[in-house]
């Protein structure tokens, strides 16, 4: 088991600069999940942790050991690839046995550990077929048993899950927080899933565009975005952003849009007259009890079963809201609102950051 | 970088015996062909003197030049001609079961058994009773013949590596088999074809029996004809001459090799399946 | 889905060509090998097996026999042990590895019998280079002889058949080397694989079709092989290293015993043939499982 | 019409002369073509063997005359008789003549001949204080371990045990000993003369009289070590001192005849290849005077003096480049007891075991007398 | 454009058999999604309907025309890979370039559709590199715009979204809808995203192990879910299901769990006494006003920022909960729950279908 500790790591390819100087420190045992738009460098930095992508710069140290050119093989790392990267020559069984053999386990240990991995992935029956022989939900799970034999230092996956459907994938979550709590070895987890992100990590890492944009707990990225960015990138559907001036009159302070549309915020440093961005989560709004709240005009609806998604505009701009209940409202309508104060987000306009 | 660096010293150790030891051939090669005929007999490995005029005079006494461009006329066609028929049977073989699949590769296989020594004689006998010796043409054809199975064989293993799916993804954005072929599954195929155009060019452009049986006249003299003809059974043996031509010879296929050598190995890079 | 000729359309030049080359030169062979004929091929009686009987009762044919066997068995298996290293550096990132595989494929830039006669000529005891080259360097005092006999000409010879053989090898294997992903080796480094493991679990297997060619061809062709004896030694002295090439050479344009000899080739024609199909058979059930 | 001519590739001047012929033969005679295909020696019986077979040989070719039998008793050869004039006859030496004739027909015009004597070097001689040429076998050895004497890595007997006429260098010393190759239709390999000559070379070689290895050294080879002075005398040919000449101009040598035995016996190797017209030929008239051409005083000096053949033909011979060289003279004077292959079908297979059997006792590899009388039985089958 | 009709298709390998006679007709213009899970059979009946597989028997109608033997270049149908399938000698541009190219549409029309779908797909930076350069997401962009620069008859999406970050996919998700309400061309679309699934489908289609369980609206599967096993898949988190005995006393039927537990449900076909499984979507539950609800025990609780997800038990049988406030219950205490009986599925015991 290990910590890492990464110091001004960055990463080129020719010209192109990709990481540009990441500083992350992993706590030995911690459950980290890196989220960040597609392309944003997720994938580098795992790879360079893994020691399959040479470091450009910084340092790398993994425990106590400054591992910036050690082999992969002797970082005692387990990687899931985001392509799988299954052997073609080799059946489910071996596949997923591969780290134990090269480790030279007993036949009988290394059928145990299979066993048991087949059936946390549900591949009993697959065990004897090649990857070819198996769908793209099949082969990310023969890549996540391959990883979960073992009991590395550092477990780092990317997307493991992402071709699962909605149920195995809970389940799975399930297994691997569970594998977490009984090894307490430190896992490096790249998802896309909001929630896999929310309920599986210690620590979330926002990335975007090869910088680190904030790092903490989930809930603490989810209540107090650092930026506009990542208030956007987190969250499903996302949060909605309403341009407007900080007024502070009698107390509270609220925020006029462009239209003269009166929003109340929480606490913020703005000034008063400040052109700020106010960001409000979809499932925050509500139906404003006595009709006294801001005007929404209604465009599209769009039921998922257990919500409501409405599109519409407030103050001109577009707004998506979610709705626990089912609504049916008529295109074109008007619904009053509102929102919690201290659930409204408020970012300088210029900077985009949280104030 | 330095990493690169403490490689290729790495390698070039291991490689350096295998590589002395096949470059002692060419360095007697061209040690000698740089000898006077007095000193050509002297196992010294610096001559007195570096007689360049060798080349010169070989080249016009050995009438070498018309036996380099009938080489690589034969090379050059017969490696096409095999690839044109190696590629469509090795799709087949890669992409198609059929019945007699197996039974065509052991074929295959058998055709290249017997040794060209005795099949000589026979083929002889075609060619002459078709009334066709003494045409570069035939050697061609003959050529190819002997050089499809191993075309096909390494043809049809490599093809079997290149995923199905992105052929399938060719036909379905409208493209014909044989577009697909050409813009999608050749083009991933380069490193065998070049493996593949390599070995035919190479035995073509060393083939020394058939052409020998087949040709009749100075003018269509293949170079290993001639390069062989200074030496096979002759009274006097100029060695100078010989190692001047044996090495004129083997430039051009040197120059083939450093052209081709890099399109050898172009990884995939393609993930195991996705 | 497609019609059931098409795969038949695609093979049916290559399947013309090779048969043109095979099918009537073996039914030459064949008769030959059953008649009386005289030495340039003109049939006679029909005697059936008599050749074939004649030779078996040859010492010098079953010498021969046995030692082209070994003769096959030393280069291939020393080729392929020589070449799977090699390609696998050459497939190497590294500086000059571009002169590298020049360098290694230019053995296969002249012709076998050029090399061969090229190597008569070093390995001449007086007048050779390697003896003079040996010499200088210390390593020897006395000039070897090394074609005067068996033991040191054939030991030689394989080293030269060997020597030829791997440029051919090498190139196979890097083109098999090329349709291998780069992240099955990252997924098995990531698993602790080290480069023997690697090798021995990735690259190996996958290479399998590749190394089965290059052994199925190399054996047919060392088999086969006929200049770099015929030019060092011409199977002397005293027969001792005679392979069946060079035995079936003799046979029929020294001694102009043309049927002798078409039974020679068809002796190893079955040999062959034997081989390859078990070894066929043997390669295909193992992809199969 | 075209004619056809296979060449057997002696030189690098071959070719270029034959061309040269055809040229101005083709100037005189407008209406012939003449087609020459050169074809390197080793690779002629082959070549020649699949022609054949298929028909498709062509009209004139070089053959080895000891092959001539063979061909001859299949029927491919056409007899010459019907052209042969007295005159044209006249013109050669008889002794290269008379191979080429087969129950009195003659099958072949012998368009190359030469005769075998010891070239020696005399500077080694005078080191090892020899003055003159061994004239006997017994001479030869004590010379060549004075030779030895000296210490200087020269050795006093080139012999040859490899490749083509390895045999022929063991009949030299057979016929010394009155030996002969085949006797009433008898290999003489098993006669005394024979076991004698192999215990003679058998004991130069393990005397350390001869190069090492002799086993692997062809003649070429040895006549290098000639030409390299590291061994003092070599039987071979006129056209090594036409080498000498171009590759080794300062080696001081002699030509003597070869060593005779204890009871005078003697003889040299005469070689000659024919020109032999096929009976398939369709230009038979045409080729014919091609073949009267070739045989000209003119034609056939400027041949032999490229190739540094001997002359076959009477005029030639009194051509001053001919009477008036030394080397050649003595290759001349020796020509009466030159002695040809014998005319017995299977030459090629005999020459083989010969050889075997003799590299098989210069390696120490079998008892002399058992392995020469195996190989003699072998030959007595061939000869049946 | 055409409807798609696919009558009792039956797909084996070998033994293997693995669709067991589909049957099923997409409507001219429909867009249909196919659920199920990992390994049922989705991407295989869309290989089958690209004429990729071989039809083991069954009829496929393209549009009127029997098309079972049909080559794949035949049938116009444009279709994204699990794989990706992208070639990888080619550049991003060549690649989604591929298909006009193959139509021989003049190099500025190529220009201008690539172009367009790199802008949709916010590809333009990349559009010189080639595969290889590219992270798992820009891949499967790609993909998606090799597809979608085409006219086909059919479109076949395969997972096309599974590897992008959620605000990306939202946008693709739009960007798509867009493009079939503007073609109006018929869609078959593979997901495992739920939201997808529910959002996008004019039809879902729900597979199980080669079979088809239901077909319907999104909200006729969310709300009338035909059996236990279209229930339990549909939704996430999944539906929980206690076992119990159906009770008519006095008006409104009633479950009785093991323990005594009495849960009130809606309309049902079931006897009274009848042994049944009821289900109750996590969402749908709510806390009990005045205390007089159901008994549950709570054992973790897991927010995810916007919801709060609680594991805990009814009647001895675990039950996830999810509620859009913030509760911040101790584990170990009990709360008091209600649900809606119309949104009480009920399941015979032993079929598992709704009764
Ligand atoms: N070549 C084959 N040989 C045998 N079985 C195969 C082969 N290809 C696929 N299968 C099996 O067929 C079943 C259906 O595969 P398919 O790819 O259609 O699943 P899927 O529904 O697309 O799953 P996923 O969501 O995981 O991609 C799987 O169980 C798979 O293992
Ligand atoms: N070999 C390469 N050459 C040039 N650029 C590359 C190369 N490999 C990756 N990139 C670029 O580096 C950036 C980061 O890639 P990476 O794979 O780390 O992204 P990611 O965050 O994992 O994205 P995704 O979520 O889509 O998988 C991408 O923009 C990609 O195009
Ligand atoms: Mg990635
Ligand atoms: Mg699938």
């Amino acid at each position: 088991m290990a910590g890492l500790q990464i110091k001004q790591l960055a990463k080129s390819y020719g010209a192109m600069n990709i990481l540009h100087g990441i500083d992350l420190e992993v706590r030995d045992g911690e459950f980290l999940v890196l989220i960040g738009p597609s392309g944003c460098g997720k994938s580098t930095l795992l790879r360079m942790i893994a020691g399959l992508e040479d470091i450009s710069s910084g340092e790398l140290w993994i425990g106590d050991r400054l591992s910036n050119g050690l082999p992969p093989q002797q970082r005692n790392i387990s990687m899931v690839f985001q392509s799988y990267a299954l052997f073609p020559h080799m059946s489910v069984r071996k596949n997923i046995g591969f780290g134990p053999k090269i480790r030279r386990e007993s036949a009988a240990a290394i059928d145990a550990k299979v066993g048991k991995a087949a059936e946390t992935l549900n591949l009993h029956d697959y065990l004897d077929r090649v990857p070819r022989q198996l769908s793209g939900g099949q082969r990310q799970r023969v890549a996540m048993g391959r990883t979960i034999v073992r009991e590395p230092d550092l477990f780092l996956f990317d997307e493991p899950l992402s071709n699962l459907d909605a149920k195995l994938r809970v389940q799975m979550r399930t297994e691997l927080k569970a594998l977490h709590q009984q090894l307490k070895t430190t896992m490096v987890y790249v998802t896309h899933d909001q929630i896999e992100a929310m309920t599986m990590a210690d620590r979330i890492v926002v990335m975007n565009a090869g910088r680190i944009e904030q790092a903490g707990s989930p809930l603490e990225l989810y209540d107090k975005p650092v930026n506009k960015f990542v208030a956007g990138f987190l969250g499903s559907p996302a949060m909605t952003f309403i341009p407007g001036t900080l007024e502070r009159g009698d107390g509270a302070p609220k925020v006029r849009t462009d239209n003269g549309t009166i929003i109340p915020v929480g606490d913020t440093t703005a000034a008063s007259g400040q052109p700020v961005e106010i960001g409000i989560r979809p499932e925050h709004y509500r139906l404003a009890p006595d009709g006294n709240g801001f005007a929404y005009h209604v465009e599209v609806i769009e039921p998922t079963g257990s919500e409501t998604h409405l599109f519409g505009t407030i103050s001109g701009v577009a707004v998506r809201c979610v709705f626990r209940d089912r609504l049916a409202p008529e295109p074109g309508t008007q619904l009053s609102l509102t929102v919690d104060p201290a659930k409204v987000h408020v970012f300088d306009a210029k900077t985009g950051n949280r104030i | 970088m330095s990493k690169k660096l403490k490689r290729s010293i790495l390698f070039w150790l291991f490689l350096s015996p295998i590589v002395v030891v096949i470059l002692f051939p060419y360095a007697v090669m061209a040690i000698s062909s740089l000898k006077s005929a007095t000193e050509v007999l002297n196992p010294t490995w610096w001559p007195d003197e570096l007689h360049w005029q060798n080349f010169p005079e070989m080249w016009r006494t050995s009438g070498i030049a018309s036996a380099l461009a009938n080489s690589l006329y034969v090379s050059g066609l017969s490696t096409a001609l095999t690839i044109l028929v190696s590629i469509p049977a090795a799709y087949a073989l890669s992409r198609y079961q059929f019945a007699g699949r197996n039974a065509f590769r052991q074929f295959l296989l058998i055709s290249q058994m017997l040794s060209p020594i005795v099949l000589v004689i026979g083929l002889f006998r075609l060619v002459a009773g078709a009334g066709m010796i003494d045409s570069l043409n035939v050697l061609v054809i003959i050529y190819t013949a002997f050089n499809i199975a191993f075309c096909v064989w390494m043809l049809q293993s490599y093809f079997s590596t290149i995923p199905r799916d992105l052929e399938e993804a060719a036909w379905m954005e409208g493209a014909s088999r044989t577009r697909t072929l050409f813009t999608v599954f050749l083009p991933l195929a380069v490193p065998a074809m070049v493996v593949t155009a390599i070995f035919t060019f190479i035995n073509a452009w060393n083939e020394f029996v058939i052409a020998l049986t087949m040709l009749r006249t100075e003018g269509s003299y293949t170079l290993p004809i001639r390069v062989f003809s200074l030496v096979a059974g002759r009274y006097t043996v100029d060695w100078h001459y010989v190692m001047a031509a044996a090495f004129v010879a083997s430039v051009p296929v040197a120059i083939l090799f450093a052209w081709l050598q890099r399109y050898l190995v172009r990884g995939l890079s393609i993930g195991a399946v996705k | 889905m497609q019609r059931a000729s098409v795969p038949y359309f695609l093979i049916l030049p290559s399947f013309l060509l090779a048969a043109a080359i095979i099918l009537w030169p073996l039914k030459e062979i064949v008769s030959l090998s059953l008649h009386d004929v005289n030495r340039f091929g003109m049939l006679k009686d029909f005697i059936g097996l008599e050749h074939y009987r004649s030779l078996f009762a040859n010492p010098d044919f079953i010498a021969a026999t046995w030692r082209t066997l070994f003769w096959t068995a030393a280069v291939v298996i020393g080729t392929l042990i020589v070449s799977v290293p090699i390609a696998l550096i050459l497939n190497e990132d590294f500086y000059g590895r571009g002169i590298a595989r020049i360098l290694i494929m230019l053995p296969w830039a002249i012709s076998l019998t050029m090399t061969a006669i090229v190597w008569r000529w070093a390995l001449n005891g007086e007048s050779g280079m390697l003896n003079s080259a040996l010499r200088d360097l210390g390593i020897i005092n006395t000039n070897i002889q090394w074609l005067a006999e068996a033991s040191t000409a054939f030991p030689m010879q394989i080293l030269i058949g060997i020597l030829v053989s791997v440029p051919f090898t090498v190139t196979i294997f890097l083109g098999g080397l090329s349709s291998v992903p780069e992240d099955l080796y990252e997924a098995a480094a990531t698993e602790g694989a080290g480069r023997w493991d690697q090798f021995r679990l990735i690259t190996l297997p996958l290479l399998k079709p590749f190394i089965n060619i290059a052994f199925v061809l190399n054996t047919i062709y060392v088999f086969n092989s006929f200049p770099i004896i015929w030019a060092t030694t011409q199977g002397g002295p005293a027969n001792s290293t005679d392979i069946l090439v060079t035995y079936l050479y003799k046979t029929a344009f020294r001694m102009g015993r043309l049927g002798e000899a078409a039974a020679v080739s068809l002796i190893m024609f079955a040999i062959l043939i034997i081989f390859t199909i078990l070894y066929v058979r043997l390669a295909m059930r193992e992809e199969k499982q | 019409d075209t004619v056809r001519v296979t060449i057997a590739e002696y030189s690098k001047g071959t070719g270029p002369y034959f061309e040269e012929a055809a040229k101005a033969f083709e100037a005189a005679n407008p209406d012939t073509k003449i087609q020459i295909e050169v074809v390197p020696w080793d690779s002629l019986q082959q070549k020649l063997t699949t022609d054949i077979s298929a028909g498709a040989n062509a009209d004139l070719s070089i053959i080895g005359t000891r092959w001539l039998l063979d061909y001859v008793k299949e029927g491919i050869i056409a007899p010459l008789d019907g052209n042969i004039t007295p005159d044209f006859k006249a013109r050669f030496i008889d002794t290269f003549l008379t191979p080429s004739v087969m129950d009195g027909k003659v099958y072949g015009l012998p368009i190359a001949a030469s005769a075998r004597a010891m070239y020696y070097n005399k500077d080694i001689f005078a080191k090892a204080g020899i003055d003159t040429p061994p004239a006997t076998w017994a001479d030869f050895k004590t010379s060549a371990e004075k030779i030895k004497a000296l210490g200087t890595e020269t050795y006093g007997f080139g012999l040859q045990g490899k490749e083509i006429e390895t045999d022929v260098y063991f009949y030299y010393g057979l016929w010394a000993n009155g030996g002969e190759i085949v006797k009433d239709g008898k290999s003489g390999l098993d006669s005394k003369a024979a076991i004698d000559t192999a215990t003679l070379y058998k004991s130069f070689i393990d005397g350390g009289l001869t190069q090492p290895g002799v086993t692997s050294y062809s003649r070429e080879d040895v006549q290098n070590l000639f030409k390299q002075g590291k061994v003092a005398t070599v039987i071979t040919a006129p056209f090594l001192s036409g080498q000498i000449k171009n590759e080794a101009p300062n080696l001081n040598y002699g030509v003597a005849p070869i060593p005779a035995g204890p009871d005078g016996g003697k003889g040299t190797y005469g070689v000659t290849d024919s020109i032999v017209l096929f009976e398939n030929s369709k230009n038979k008239e045409a080729a014919w005077k091609f073949l009267d051409f070739l045989f000209t005083t003119e034609q056939r000096t400027k041949f032999d003096k490229i190739e540094g053949f001997l002359p076959v033909n009477a005029e030639e011979a009194k051509d001053p480049y001919f009477a008036d060289n030394a080397d050649l003279k003595v290759f001349t004077s020796l020509l009466p007891n030159a002695r040809f292959a014998p005319v017995i079908p299977g030459w090629e297979d005999i020459a083989q075991t010969t050889s075997n059997a003799i590299q098989k006792i210069y390696l120490g590899q079998g008892e002399i007398e058992p392995t020469l009388k195996e190989a003699a039985a072998k030959i007595n089958e061939t000869l049946k």
